[in-house]
């Protein structure tokens, strides 16, 4: 209905959206009254959503919408990023004004710290909007390693040792990757200078114009760039051996802020990396990429299967857990087949949902129990019976079981690994999964379990922190079952992208 | 009409004359042990006045203690309609095979061992918990001898082992002999003899048998006595019939039929007599020794089985 | 593309071979404040290399680039970090045993050095000169900021590497790109900056709660 | 066609109402009867529908699709049918026992929850068994897992529930991944995840389907308590209440079968080349040692539940061991022989469903009004729980297979197949299978010890603890529960054909149905009489025996009084409960023959009047304990050599920053060297 109205009403869209956040935490700046802090957020990240559907609505009709000829450009891959980064932002703001205000209360956070919590809430968000519309991939970069600074100051909130620690290794380790998908960038753009005998630095960098000369690149070219864009992104994206910063980032940061790192950022980097798939795919042919992507994707999901049983901190257990879905997600992008993409984009959207009730129940349980050691905590259903149940379901959700979201994408995922013939990585595959439901069922029901240690009065937290948990848990019973009709097509041109980087325009 | 006449008065043979052989046996025991021993009728007239005798029953027990010398008696009287004594097939035959007949017998021991149990003497869980074991090793041994028997004669059903025993007379054959060999073992243990069990003492350390059935009197411990015989008998029959198969009556006719009776009568206390004379030869064995030699009667089937298909 | 003058070719090599002393004369040093100071001579050396591309290329951004440069990251990052080391309260200000001997590092940099001009012969870039020379160069400046954080114990060295993995960056963008569009120049450059001002915020935070800024204590978040 | 369909709506109308008043009607007091009425109506039509079924044609319809591939179709055809018989015969007795049974946890917990469950855990089950597509099939397998899982960490104070309910969970989801395996490598050929695209056998090469069967055997026998992969059900089973767990013991173990049976019946995975022999074998060796080591692990259990549990594995062994005769058979084209062993396996997995049903439901009913499960401190409970005695004594002759039950006429045909294996051509075949029944007969005896242990030590004797003395006789009921079940067993045992035909019928087998009174003969190769079974005709031989011995006793003995007196106690006196023998002493002579099995061990501790005297003795204690060697050897090597080899992997999160960069730039260069000497090729 919009394609109607002249087409600057896109780029209006476009605009907005990203000026959203912005506004929202200078807003902020300004106002230092607690009140008026936690509104505006809400309502910037309610906008967010608003127009992240709209948006949605438009490209399901017109496949793709490029304006400021060409820096920004959506197709319906940055549209599933949109739509994951603007839901999860929104639950998050409604969960972090109960998680943040307790805090507040309880003199953890002082007025100052909480100011910059949410401005760093909203240019985080911001940030995350910019990597799925920017075009150019250099801006894209500039993006992410933002993303990077704010959340690093998001997780030095609180001054004790642990954050300390975990903001300067995710600092360090982040930068580095950063650094080397820097490099891979220059070499594509570098391949991209040296084949196009017209060439206009401009556009150089976008996106659309390197996979449309993509296949007259010199092969060891792309080979070398991919290869560090893959170590630089991969990084980001907590793939296996340079995943160690996850697990402590995401477990010192305040919990709404590593449902956001855990849920969405992760997805963010693995969006890079799945665009310069794309490209290297359309230049030497997808089998390269993809033989690395399987690669990757087995070894962390074999590390998250090795260190989850040891786990003896929730949110630790919570971030290996991610690393093992994003190794699973790249493994079947890696594997190549159109029910193995189709499962692995539905598994981005169920991994971020299902993570992000997880952190939200366990962020409230380790503030009723005072502890994040899974020892200590047992018997949650009986002190917090309605947390304890939304843990419960988010956690058998997380392992896979059936009639929950993530039970549908990994059977297409796993099927597609085994119709793509490479059996020795869908058994290793089903291997680990089947090590993690052991180990990580053990701690679920330890913790939902049992009774509880010390004698605590019955009773969950706030009715804003359940508020967002119950639409989670909806979505998760729903998205079992049934894929909505909508969102079956977007995926769908979404995997006729990523498999044969059809460029529509 | 006149097969199931015969077929019932088979029965009635063998049930009538299970104590006679109980007699025989007591007495040819007590002469090789050079005493004179009870008359070979002796049992008849126990019977006979148990059944007059009052009953003192335990204040333990409940109805099962009651009810199992009947549901034995039963079991194995019934077990008896499916045994050609003199025919050559039996009249029943068709209603049960021989593993039915083993089910009776499980079904008649399961419930002496409650009968055991119930009473709440340690006399009685000691025998249950003995029966049990021998029951435990005993029950894949006949199974192995009937598999054997049912490879060499074609069939579980008794009548057809019978005939294609009676015309076949290979005794020869080794995997017979093995097969004889076993049963005879099975046979010693079913019924409780020497090397297994000590019928005539009360002493704790060698009774089982005797221990399940130590607080009956009167009418049950008359019927299990009896059924007891029965089901001794029944075994000699089936050893008889299958391994020694000699004319057997084909056309009915009442000479044939009354000599087959008497060679039946003649080839079982021979048999009864034999069994007897290996009991005075044998001590009994330590408790834990005895599933030894069940052990070695299975084997002995296996290799009879072996020896059929190679 | 005009002749290039035999002067302007070992002109380049001489600039190449400079900045190659000043990153050695980074890996060398253990006290703070040489770090700094041999970081600041290696960001000078740089932006006198990219006017020299300028000029060699005739592009005029690479002028404002190299101004930039000379700006931001030779007076500006180096004076916060100055300021940083002073306020630490930690009192020798020198790094005593860093994981991997001085000399073995310095021998470790120059196997480096070896293996970017060995990576660099795999990569068929030979058309323009510029790059032939200066491509092994921001490798082996990448891959010895590299190294530097792996090696070192103290929290500034570490920063310090970073910068000169950054600069290394810089000086594979301005050779291969000739200096992308200025916007994104101008985002490289403020990444940098606030990536160095959080982490001195950082650095304040660690010598106030562990009273020295050494790696050590920064193992309490691991899976024994 | 469309009743049939009307009444399925209705049964998930029924138990979609169980469920929502199970939750809402949290605390009242009628809340059992408002949770287990709508089941009992349900499964009740189950039972209707399948019957319906045998006689009409099969229902074959599709939903809804959630995605182009995965769509909800149902498929009743004949075999799922028979299973569906099963499902609603056991719930129907089991929903009328746990209207009483559920008032026990009436005061702890909000038993809604259970009654909720217990209406969930049914429908899965139905709609496993009728689903036709991979995706739902195996979502609906893991919510049956999930909410079987919830029930048995129902009571979730005590900490092994938990453990127990855990290695339950991990050992299913273990299997299911088996399964899951094996339906994507047939969906590899043919396309699609229907189960109809697999029925069409043209298509798949016959070694991907040997793979399958082989990787869906052994996720379905997990499930099934396969030997080497039985641990699990020995735990859960016991800690589940009772209603529960004889749910899922009679059924969802039966469940397990159905799988195995539509992939050897509808996937026709066995094609009939001898070269299938191996499967079969494989299947029959599987069993006899299920069989054995479940009956063996039995006999020495003292927690009741526990026993029957293991007994469970050994009847799994046994419908194992027919299973695997008919591939056997089949695979010599001996037709006739194959369908005699799928019948006396299918006849024993409808056996095995009711008396294990009414077992289970009775052992509840003794923890009901004893509140324990140890039979060492049970006794004399015939006294006082009459008819439930009653019950248990029907289910134990029928478990142990005596010959007026069901169960004898199950295993009297499991013995005619094995005993047909003669006509199988290969000789080493024969000889290995005579050592399968070699293990069977062991099994039979042992089931016999075992199930007169567990009757005479609970029931029998005198009262060995003040529970079992104020014991009192179960509600009304439960009782009712029960007896649907026993007079199954004994309508079963009596008139074996209405089962025979039942199965011919549903798996529409070209036996040629035997009239009602007929023999269940089998003819031998020369077509003599191999073997023949008239049950009603034994009946009318018991029963002419009886009067004849009653009268005769009557007119020889007259009458005599019976009086009650203590039993014989050698004149020392009262004997306390002490001096009977209890369970460990019962079965210990069978565990001195089978100790390398049992590995038993007994510590006995003595105490004494005084120090010096060593012959005067208080008192002696022994405790003899045997140790399972699977869940020791086997899963415990297994599970601390894996968590040893994680631990090690896991080590590379030191803690340390340079380590973390280390290993970035390790993947860099190595990727480098990778890609470098592939460029120059």
């Amino acid at each position: 209905m919009f394609a109607t109205i002249f087409p600057s009403m896109e780029s209006i869209l476009v605009i907005s959206l990203l000026l959203t956040p912005v506004i929202s935490g200078l807003l902020i700046t300004l106002f230092k009254r607690k009140r008026i802090i936690e509104t505006t957020t809400i309502i910037s990240s309610l906008l967010i959503l608003i127009q992240g559907l709209f948006l949605l609505s438009y490209i399901l009709e017109k496949k793709t919408i490029s304006i400021f000829d060409g820096t920004f450009y959506l197709d319906s891959l940055s549209a599933i990023m949109i739509i994951t980064i603007s839901l999860v932002g929104f639950l998050t703001s409604l969960y972090s004004v109960n998680y943040m205000g307790r805090q507040y209360d309880k003199l953890i956070v002082d007025g100052k710290k909480l100011v910059r919590y949410y401005q760093g809430f909203n240019m985080f968000l911001f940030t995350m909007l910019l990597v799925p519309v920017s075009n150019n991939l250099g801006i894209m970069w500039i993006a992410i390693e933002a993303t990077t600074l704010v959340s690093v100051l998001l997780i030095m909130l609180y001054t004790k040792q642990g954050s300390i620690e975990a903001s300067w290794k995710y600092l360090l380790i982040a930068t580095v990757g950063l650094s080397l998908a820097l490099f891979g960038i220059i070499f594509f753009y570098y391949a991209n200078s040296v084949y196009d005998n017209s060439f206009d630095s401009i556009h150089g960098m976008d996106w659309t114009n390197m996979v449309k000369n993509a296949p007259y690149f010199d092969p060891n070219l792309v080979k070398f760039a991919f290869i560090f864009i893959l170590v630089g992104f991969g990084t980001k994206a907590g793939l296996a051996p340079m995943h160690t910063w996850l697990p402590d980032a995401h477990s010192e940061a305040p919990s709404p802020i590593s449902a956001l790192l855990s849920g969405v950022l992760l997805n963010c980097a693995f969006y890079g990396l799945l665009r310069f798939h794309i490209i290297s795919s359309h230049s030497i042919g997808p089998e390269f990429s993809n033989t690395l992507l399987i690669i990757l994707g087995i070894t962390s999901l074999g590390i998250a299967a090795a260190s989850i049983y040891f786990q003896k901190d929730v949110k630790r257990m919570l971030a290996f857990s991610s690393v093992e879905h994003m190794g699973i997600i790249s493994a079947s992008v890696g594997f190549g087949v159109f029910l193995g993409i189709y499962g692995a984009l539905l598994h981005v959207i169920n991994h971020a949902v299902v993570k992000t009730l997880l952190f939200f129940s366990s962020g409230s349980i380790s503030q009723k129990y005072q502890t994040k050691s899974i020892a200590d905590t047992s018997g949650i259903i009986k002190t917090m019976p309605v947390t304890g149940f939304m843990f419960l379901i988010g956690g058998l959700a997380i392992i896979g079981m059936p009639p929950f979201n993530i039970f549908m994408s990994e059977f297409l995922m796993l099927s597609s690994g085994f119709s793509s013939g490479n059996f020795l990585a869908s058994a290793l595959m089903i291997l680990f999964l089947v090590i993690i439901f052991a180990s990580f069922g053990k701690h679920l029901l330890h913790m939902v379990f049992g009774n509880p240690k010390s004698e605590m009065k019955k009773g969950d937290l706030g009715k804003f922190s359940i508020l967002p948990m119950v639409i989670l848990v909806s979505i998760i019973f729903v998205m079992g079952i049934y894929v909505p009709e909508p969102l079956q097509t977007l995926i769908e041109d979404a995997t006729k992208i990523v498999l044969v980087g059809g460029v529509h325009s | 009409m006149l097969e199931y006449g015969l077929g019932i008065l088979q029965a009635l043979l063998i049930i009538v004359l299970a104590s006679l052989i109980v007699g025989i046996m007591r007495k040819i025991k007590a002469k090789s042990q050079k005493r004179i021993g009870s008359g070979i009728f002796q049992p008849y007239y126990d019977i006979v006045k148990l059944l007059r005798k009052d009953e003192v029953v335990s204040d333990q027990s409940s109805w099962i203690f009651r009810a199992t010398p009947w549901i034995n008696f039963v079991t194995t009287a019934s077990a008896a309609f499916f045994i050609p004594v003199f025919l050559v097939y039996s009249p029943f035959g068709v209603v049960g095979d021989i593993l039915l007949v083993v089910g009776l017998f499980a079904l008649g021991r399961f419930f002496t061992m409650l009968a055991g149990l119930d009473v709440a003497s340690s006399f009685g869980g000691l025998g249950s918990s003995r029966e049990m074991m021998i029951s435990v090793l005993v029950e894949p041994a006949l199974f192995m001898t009937i598999f054997v028997i049912a490879l060499f004669y074609g069939g579980t059903n008794i009548s057809t082992i019978v005939s294609s025993a009676n015309d076949t007379s290979i005794l020869v054959v080794p995997g017979i002999l093995f097969a004889l060999i076993a049963f005879f073992i099975i046979m010693m243990a079913e019924t409780g003899k020497l090397p297994f069990d000590n019928p005539s003492t009360h002493l704790e350390l060698t009774m089982i048998h005797e221990a399940m059935v130590l607080e009956y009197s009167g009418k049950s411990l008359a019927l299990m006595e009896w059924s007891h015989a029965i089901k001794q008998m029944i075994l000699f029959t089936l050893f008889v019939d299958i391994f020694f198969p000699w004319n057997f009556v084909e056309q009915i006719s009442l000479v044939g039929i009354s000599f087959g009776i008497i060679v039946f009568i003649v080839k079982v206390s021979a048999l009864a007599s034999f069994t007897a004379f290996i009991e005075t030869r044998v001590a009994k064995w330590r408790l834990f020794r005895v599933s030894d030699l069940i052990a070695m009667a299975i084997s002995s089937s296996m290799i009879g089985v072996i020896f059929f298909f190679l | 593309m005009d002749l290039i003058l035999p002067t302007q070719i070992d002109l380049l090599h001489i600039s190449a071979v400079i900045l190659l002393i000043a990153t050695f004369g980074i890996v060398v040093r253990r006290g703070f404040s040489d770090w700094l100071h041999a970081y600041r001579y290696q960001t000078i050396i740089l932006s006198g290399i990219v006017a020299l591309i300028a000029l060699i290329t005739g592009i005029w951004e690479l002028y404002i680039v190299s101004a930039l440069t000379l700006g931001i990251k030779a007076i500006i990052i180096p004076k916060v970090l100055f300021y940083v080391t002073k306020k630490l309260d930690s009192p020798i200000k020198l790094e005593i045993n860093p994981y991997v001997s001085l000399r073995i590092s310095v021998i470790v940099s120059a196997l480096l050095v070896a293996m970017s001009y060995f990576m660099a012969l795999q990569l068929p870039i030979s058309s323009d000169e510029t790059i032939s020379v200066f491509l092994p160069v921001s490798f082996s400046l990448f891959f010895i900021g590299l190294f530097i954080i792996i090696s070192r114990r103290k929290a500034l060295s570490q920063i310090v590497g970073l910068l000169t993995i950054e600069n290394g960056l810089f000086l594979f963008a301005v050779v291969v790109t000739h200096g992308f569009s200025l916007i994104i120049e101008i985002g490289l450059m403020a990444d940098i900056l606030i990536g160095v001002i959080i982490s001195s915020i950082l650095l304040f935070r660690m010598s106030q709660t562990f009273d020295s800024i050494d790696i050590k204590n920064l193992e309490s978040l691991r899976d024994d | 066609m469309s009743e049939n369909l009307s009444i399925l709506y209705i049964i998930f109308a029924f138990f979609s109402l169980g469920v929502t008043l199970g939750l809402f009607t949290r605390g009242q007091k009628y809340h059992a009867y408002f949770t287990y009425i709508p089941s009992t109506f349900a499964s009740f039509l189950t039972i209707i529908l399948s019957v319906t079924i045998f006689s009409s044609e099969d229902i074959h319809l599709t939903f809804f699709n959630i995605q182009h591939l995965f769509d909800f179709e149902i498929f009743i055809d004949g075999v799922a049918a028979f299973f569906l018989l099963i499902i609603g015969l056991i719930s129907f007795a089991v929903s009328i026992y746990s209207l009483s049974y559920s008032k026990k946890f009436d005061d702890k917990k909000n038993n809604s929850a259970l009654g909720m469950l217990f209406n969930v855990f049914i429908i899965s089950m139905i709609l496993v068994v009728i689903s036709n597509n991979v995706f739902f099939f195996l979502v609906f397998w893991e919510l049956m897992s999930l909410t079987s899982f919830f029930l048995v960490i129902y009571e979730h104070e005590n900490k092994n529930n938990l453990k127990s309910g855990l290695t339950y969970l991990v050992m299913t989801h273990l299997g299911t991944g088996f399964i899951f395996a094996s339906f994507i490598l047939m969906y590899t050929q043919t396309g699609s995840f229907s189960f109809d695209s697999f029925r069409d056998v043209a298509i798949i090469p016959q070694y991907v389907k040997d793979i399958a069967f082989v990787l869906a055997f052994v996720g379905f026998g997990t499930k099934a308590g396969m030997v080497p992969l039985h641990i699990w059900l020995p735990k859960a089973h016991p800690s589940a209440p009772s209603n529960v767990s004889a749910l899922m013991s009679a059924v969802m173990l039966k469940i397990a079968i159905y799988g195995i049976v539509r992939y050897l019946f509808d996937f026709n995975a066995i094609g009939s080349s001898p070269d299938y022999v191996w499967l079969g074998v494989g299947i029959v060796v599987i069993g006899s040692i299920s069989a054995l080591v479940g009956i063996l692990y039995a006999l020495v259990e003292n927690d009741i539940k526990r026993a029957l549990a293991f007994s469970s594995i050994e009847n799994v062994g046994i419908i194992f061991i027919g299973l695997g005769l008919s591939v056997v058979f089949a695979a010599f084209h001996l037709l006739s022989l194959s369908v005699l062993a799928f019948i006396a396996s299918m006849f024993h997995t409808l056996n095995h469903s009711i008396f294990k049903g009414l077992l289970f439901m009775t052992a509840g009913s003794i923890h009901y009004s004893t509140h324990t499960k140890n039979i060492e401190d049970l006794g004399g409970l015939i006294k006082k729980m009459p008819w439930t005695a009653m019950m248990f004594l029907i289910g134990s002759i029928a478990i142990i297979g005596l010959p007026p039950l069901n169960g004898f006429i199950g295993e009297w045909l499991t013995l005619q197949s094995l005993l047909a294996v003669f006509q199988i051509p290969s000789n080493i075949l024969q000889v290995t299978l005579a050592f399968a029944i070699l293990a069977f007969a062991l099994t039979i005896g042992l089931a016999g010890a075992t199930f007169v242990r567990l009757f005479g030590i609970t029931f029998l004797s005198k009262s060995r603890s003040s529970k079992a003395i104020n014991a009192v006789e179960v509600p009304r009921l439960m009782l009712i529960g029960k007896a649907i079940l026993a007079s199954s067993c004994i309508l079963l045992g009596i008139l074996p054909f209405i089962g025979i035909n039942l199965i011919v019928s549903a798996f529409d087998l070209p036996y040629t149905p035997s009239s009602p009174f007929e023999t269940i003969s089998i003819t031998n190769t020369v077509d003599g009489n191999f073997a023949s079974l008239l049950m009603p005709g034994v009946l009318i031989v018991f029963i002419s025996v009886l009067v004849g011995i009653f009268a005769f006793v009557r007119i020889i003995g007259g009458k005599t009084k019976t009086i009650k007196y203590g039993t014989w106690d050698c004149g020392f006196g009262n004997l306390s409960e002490k001096t009977q023998y209890t369970a460990t002493s019962l079965a210990e002579p069978i565990r001195r023959i089978f100790g390398i099995f049992y590995k038993s061990h007994n510590d006995i501790d003595v105490d004494f009047y005084a120090k010096e005297n060593l012959y005067l003795k208080k008192s002696i204690h022994v405790i003899s304990t045997t140790r399972n060697i699977f869940d020791e050897k086997l899963y415990g090597k297994v599970i601390s050599g894996s968590l040893f080899v994680l631990d090690k992997i896991r080590k590379i999160q030191s803690g340390k920053v340079n380590a973390y960069i280390l290993y970035i730039m390790i993947t860099l260069i190595a990727l480098l060297l990778f890609v470098g000497f592939g460029t120059h090729e």
